[in-house]
């Protein structure tokens, strides 16, 4: 099985472009690659969308920051498409003020959004959002007397993921509540970039066990294992 | 009659609808204190949409397992028995009616089953988060919130007038001084809790609350 | 943890109804519940509505048979909805001879239907099939310039799965290539019945290894372990 | 010229077509063989749609692995570094362009890029199994199949009389004869094998055939 790439953080962000759609996994943080959050800050990169669960964690009042906070701070995306920022403060702030656009998405379609994607299709029916904001400018189709939105896939040009595992070829294994996000978001861009907490030989994994097919990984990041 | 806000009064009475057996989702805060009263013989699995199921309690302070925290970003413990999964998962299990209970804060709720929980235009915007596929794909939805706002408005309207989060979806609604089930365009009172009386509802509610014929007076 | 019903292959199948939808895992028999089939065939239940991959083997030259042959042989069902069946010489002659309904869909839109049941979602748009028979009472509907089939969602009123470990709780792992569509099936059928080669007490699986969460799980019945 | 047909030239020009890295679908029958011939050089990762990455050679006789099988019910064996996962993640893999390669079998093939290859009505209905998904979503589609028919009848269409699979998906056509790349509503020959001549093809094929610019006479 060929290797893939393995990159220091600072290599790997180096590749994204100002204006990618940049897909970031992790929920309030957990499960978001913390040192190539660092290093694309350091890499002034602009203009880029993120798409993330959440914005993670901006409360002045307790001191707790996640990485993609200073981020933010920094303007680094021009657009955020997510789903939650109860606990950002700093976006929420931008967004009321007009100066970043956010597009608030259900959590249950953005994820299935992103997977349809991934797995090539063109877009799929929900009951989620029907008769709320969400519904706005979709199409509305009825089923057997249910009204559903028909919700589009959403693809990124570059993923930083973060992982408890990956060997060699690519394969990876999340450790815990840290997963949610970055499977789906391995499958749906064009370029994907996974942190490691540790990086193992092939063969190393479980083949029962492996999360994520090393088909769907580019770059591996060594983390700070 | 004097009111006063009691969080753990609602979360008390809403962990009486479980039993055992049940697949049950807490939304963050208010509802997050239903575990704390769930009856010992009652044995149900806690669904955490960040990708979990057997969602056990806050750990010891210093005692917080690397990586494992519930949808609102705390530390959580996983009882035997439990399994992670990834968010598309969750959402397929959320939306497929797998969960069998959700309960979720509220803003407002009206008449109409409608619920408004994540949005006050130009002031505060969370995000709906999981909360619209919740309210919709759980079999029943419980919400859970004190009867009056800071400004003392009941937040039982005939008509939401926030952004709402899913119409037609909630089942029921428990407020610190009653329960109430919404069918037919209608509150129906199931309980009141002491001291409050059904009238005190009636009079201090904007919406349209008729008593049940199961009504009756609890002391929770 | 609540633990599920345990019951043999026989009280398991008396569950089933005549003119029940039924979905059967497996992968050419791989991962087929050889067990709950040939107490379903004693059973003599009928009518039911078959979901499957492919039908198995019934091959009289290499005299090979998986045990869903017998079950077709006894005309069990009266349609089966299913992706390939080369290797079933005799679903193939019941179907050429109009005996037996036989519905073919692509493998993939097969998978994707049963997984939009389970997720509660109305239905998806597949590129598979444009242009084709599949495409036939179907709506089309254009994307950016490329075409789509709106597919429906498929629910099935029985699963029977075969799974290599289940724990009592009911969480699910299979054993290499017999996973393929025993995950997915789990999720769309209001009663599913689990025959596990070992069934194990309560914590003993891995919780980051395990394929079907406990949720989707109703019955198990021991395996020939 | 006589012709004879011959699966294994097929298979061994095909395995020419790879590079290291490239994740590649083997249908069943004539493009399992391709397996055979890859060069020692050439690392691939093989997905089989029954749900894994990395399958490996037959097993010896005796030596057959319990749940591992390929697509066509056959025993196999797994490469390390491979993984397995469900039918659902494996159309995924397939639809969603995470496929370099697929190589399909075919009764018939157009000049428009059509390609039949599941079903004779009334006579021999296979089912398109997974090679519909599989020819809209891997990224380079190449047909494998003799020539000719057993009743010496070209497969090589400008019309496919046959229910198709797939419509205008075919990148490339392997038969025993040559090697034609469909673009422009043509075949594109792009090598002949000796001792055929680009003039025995184009005489003995029913569709469009013209001589790429590229085109070589080759010993496969």
């Amino acid at each position: 099985m060929v290797e893939k790439e393995i990159l220091s953080a600072e290599e790997a962000v180096s590749r994204i472009k100002d204006g990618d759609v940049v897909m970031l996994g992790g929920f309030m943080g957990c499960g978001s690659p913390a040192g190539l959050l660092t290093k694309l800050r350091d890499s002034g990169k602009k203009d880029m969308t993120l798409v993330c669960n959440d914005c993670g964690w901006h409360n002045e009042k307790i001191e707790k920051y996640t990485e993609v906070a200073y981020n933010i701070i920094d303007k680094q995306f021009s657009k955020v498409i997510t789903t939650h920022i109860g606990l950002n403060q700093e976006i929420q702030r931008q967004m009321i003020a007009g100066e970043t656009e956010v597009e608030l998405v259900p959590q249950g379609t953005l994820a299935e959004r992103i997977r349809t994607a991934g797995a090539g299709l063109g877009g799929f029916l929900t009951p989620t959002g029907v008769g709320t904001e969400v519904e706005e400018g979709k199409t509305v189709i009825e089923e057997d007397g249910v009204k559903y939105l028909l919700e589009k896939p959403l693809k990124g040009n570059v993923a930083i993921l973060r992982a408890a595992k990956a060997d060699k070829a690519g394969n990876l294994v999340y450790s815990k509540s840290a997963r949610n996000f970055n499977p789906v978001m391995a499958t749906a861009c064009d370029l994907v970039i996974v942190e490691a907490d540790e990086i193992v030989e092939i063969g190393e994994l479980d083949p029962e066990c492996i999360v994520t097919p090393s088909v769907f990984v580019n770059i591996l990041v060594g983390g700070s294992k | 009659m004097d009111y006063k806000p009691d969080k753990n009064i609602i979360a008390k009475r809403i962990a009486q609808f479980f039993s055992n057996g049940d697949v049950v989702n807490l939304g963050i805060g208010l509802p997050t204190l239903v575990g704390n009263y769930v009856p010992d013989n009652v044995d149900i699995t806690l669904q955490s949409e960040n990708g979990f199921l057997g969602l056990g309690p806050a750990p010891e302070a210093g005692e917080e397992i690397p990586f494992l925290e519930n949808a609102g970003g705390m530390p959580v413990t996983m009882l035997s028995g439990g399994c992670y999964f990834d968010s598309v998962t969750s959402f397929g299990i959320i939306r497929g009616g797998h969960v069998d209970y959700t309960v979720l804060g509220v803003l407002q709720v009206d008449q109409k089953g409608n619920l408004a929980n994540y949005k006050v235009p130009g002031k505060m915007v969370p995000g709906m988060g999981g909360a619209m596929d919740l309210t919709v794909g759980a079999r029943t939805v419980i919400c859970a919130g004190t009867h009056f706002d800071k400004s003392g408005a009941s937040k039982l309207l005939k008509d939401c007038t926030l952004p709402i989060t899913a119409v037609n979806q909630v089942d029921y609604l428990v407020t610190d001084v009653a329960v109430f089930k919404i069918a037919d365009g209608k509150f129906h009172m199931l309980e009141v809790f002491e001291p409050y009386t059904a009238e005190f509802v009636i009079e201090n509610t904007e919406a349209d609350v008729v008593k049940d014929e199961s009504f009756k007076v609890v002391k929770v």
